[in-house]
């Protein structure tokens, strides 16, 4: 049977590749093509620097700063570089404002393009057919694999990431948080409430 | 391309499966595999679109069968071999066989952060005007190039409105084919859940697919 | 379902490749297949349409990663389990672990030449009239349905004319589901090939499918 | 790398397969669910008994006698059962003729369906992804894999098998061959001519 997509770390069935791999990169150093140490800063960058607490600080200012908010909705481009976050894979931004009518949720049906400076990497699920292929025609069905369950009158806006535009969801403020501080909110800011397949974490559950 | 890329819409693939606390990488092999792809396009002077050309062209049946990490490789292979920077017996043998090629430039470890802060605009200074606004009933083509395009299968022939417009960007049918950034006017196209799956689907859902100029016609 | 098998109109398998003087095997297991896939259909009480669902709704991954008759083995494997007949866990080990079921019939040697002679006849007395007739233009239906069809991708949302009435026939998408036999009227629809694949192809093709009347609609 | 759908003869990636179906009917049998003689004869039927030899005495009938190819065109599924030929997959027969101006290539995009009665089971490469996918849309691309290459102003006409409905092209009788016998004719009818994927020998390759 053929490796099932979303199962990547099955490790057993990938030495192969493993293998490969490695024999890749000996080949390239020896070339001379890549340097070893731009590969060792490169996996650091997005193991340890770039991840979805850039979004979530983005998303808490939002929250909290109703000037940055209009123009986080405007440029979001700017807005976002206005707190350090900027460059590959999100050089077009945009961020679409969740209501309680309005629902947003963001996916690539054709490859995996997800806004690297806010959220980091894409998780395995988010690359994975079964997201790719039920995103766009059954998001309400999708939302339930993440155990949410929206009223059926909540409309349910796709982005389907066709072209360099990247989408962000400014999630909705959870009740019970008045006062509380920018760093404070941002770790209520969930990664997949920020594609849209989740909600913020509720106060009490922090 | 009709390729196995191109899935929305399509059944069988099973339910989406979160993984709680997910790391980044689920291997080590994983990290490699993405430094290498990300190192790789400055010697190897593709462009983004080149690289999802690359990955897509694989027969759909391995592009199913692989991890996501899996089908990069294997497109980094083939971007390599088609520009002989490295042949496929060379990554067998786990040594160059082959003296190597001249390369336009490299990745240096000094440059990563500041190569990736400046990552790789799509935006061009438009020469026309917009032939859409926002508002304007579209319908997206019906189109089937055997090269790479952005116009996935499931919107084409259904029309849509134009909700923004979001400047002039490379055109992906050009560029991937080395016929040039070409831009192209590119709008976001809001499509009702209805009119993409029939009466059947549920009325309350809306998708988008960001569309260049040439993918649209008045509806 | 939208599932791998619905292959009509997709890029990227490569050239088709003819065998000189293919033989009807290449191996004697696929004999074995074949030949307790036809007899399986009497004890298991499954019909045609149940067994195509079958097939295609396997992963899509391994679905293009299988041969024919592994795909055919594999739905055999899944109708039977679902029944009860066969579970899996009987296979591995090679022989059976639990009681058979009672089945309706199986199929004696001595009935094979009469049973392929006659073979399943789909078509039915009508009910009611034909809606459509020759020469008629219709548009097949956008419908998704998640279940068994047979209104491949390519054609829906296409007007093309009415070419035969066929009759009226057992109609999968309700048979394969176990809703009965539900005989629909079937009539071959002619596209040209310009109507499905744009503009660019080429002018000189048509292309029919054979299509019950629930997926046709005026146009 | 999965294993290639047009070459599933490529026995060594198949002996777990070639296992799986020997413990499948050993426990059929043991179930008794199935008679191995029923398995037998109904190998030998489609290994040695119903093949396009079939077709060939249909289509080389219909070049010698004009009501026989009349009743044909109009009631497929009676002239051929007045030659014997009936039952499984060829229930619901339809001929298709070919003429100067028009050339019909049958196909089943959906899966194999195929008419046993007349040419037997279908060859690999026509269950196979790469015509499935294909024969509707680039038919011409298609016979030229065949090695053939129709003059651009003959129409090409598809006929996609989704029902129960099974097609059977009539191919046009070659020059040269006049006051030959049916039994003559019918060696120059080949299984892929009576698909649309070829065309009769001509009768100096005979």
């Amino acid at each position: 049977m053929a490796p099932d997509l979303h199962h990547p770390h099955d490790h057993s069935e990938l030495s192969e590749t493993e293998l490969r791999v490695r024999a890749l990169e000996t080949v390239l150093v020896e070339k001379g093509y890549v340097d070893p140490k731009a590969l060792d800063i490169l996996i650091d960058t997005y193991e340890t620097k770039i991840g979805p607490r850039n979004g979530a600080r983005v998303v808490a200012r939002a929250w909290t700063d109703p000037g940055f908010k209009q123009w986080l909705l405007k440029d979001a481009t700017g807005a976002i570089a206005s707190l350090g976050y900027q460059g590959r894979q999100g050089e077009h931004m945009v961020v679409v404002e969740n209501t309680p009518g309005l629902h947003n949720m963001v996916v690539c049906t054709l490859c995996s393009c997800y806004p690297w400076p806010v959220l980091g990497l894409p998780p395995v699920w988010y690359k994975s057919a079964p997201y790719r292929s039920r995103a766009v025609a059954d998001p309400r069905g999708v939302l339930k694999d993440f155990g949410i369950a929206l009223p059926p009158d909540v409309e349910i806006r796709v982005w389907d990431s066709t072209a360099e535009i990247r989408y962000l969801v400014l999630p909705m403020r959870p009740a019970g948080t008045d006062g509380w501080s920018e760093e404070k909110l941002a770790m209520l800011v969930t990664r997949d409430s920020m594609i849209g397949t989740g909600l913020p974490k509720r106060p009490q559950n922090l | 391309m009709n390729g196995a890329q191109d899935m929305g819409g399509m059944h069988g693939f099973g339910p989406v499966r979160p993984e709680p606390d997910e790391p980044p990488f689920h291997a080590e092999w994983e990290k490699r595999a993405l430094a290498l792809t990300l190192a790789m396009a400055a010697p190897g002077g593709w462009n983004l679109d080149m690289s999802r050309a690359a990955r897509e062209s694989l027969p759909p049946g391995e592009y199913l069968s692989k991890s996501y990490y899996e089908i990069w490789i294997a497109g980094l292979e083939k971007l390599m071999a088609e520009r002989g920077l490295v042949l496929p017996d060379e990554i067998d043998a786990g040594r160059a066989l082959y003296p190597p090629r001249a390369v336009p430039r490299t990745l240096a470890a000094g440059d990563v952060e500041a190569v990736l802060r400046r990552g790789g605009p799509s935006e061009r200074e438009p020469t026309v005007a917009a032939r859409f606004k926002a508002d304007d009933r579209v319908r997206a083509k019906n189109i089937h190039p055997r090269t790479h395009t952005r116009l996935p299968r499931y919107v084409r022939g259904h029309v849509g409105t134009i909700e923004a417009v979001r400047g002039c960007h490379v055109f992906p049918d050009t560029n991937a084919i080395g016929a040039g950034e070409n831009p192209q006017w590119l709008y976001t196209v809001r499509f009702a859940g209805t009119e993409l799956w029939g009466d059947a689907a549920d009325p309350a859902i809306a998708v988008s697919v960001d569309a260049w100029e040439p993918y649209l016609e008045p509806a």
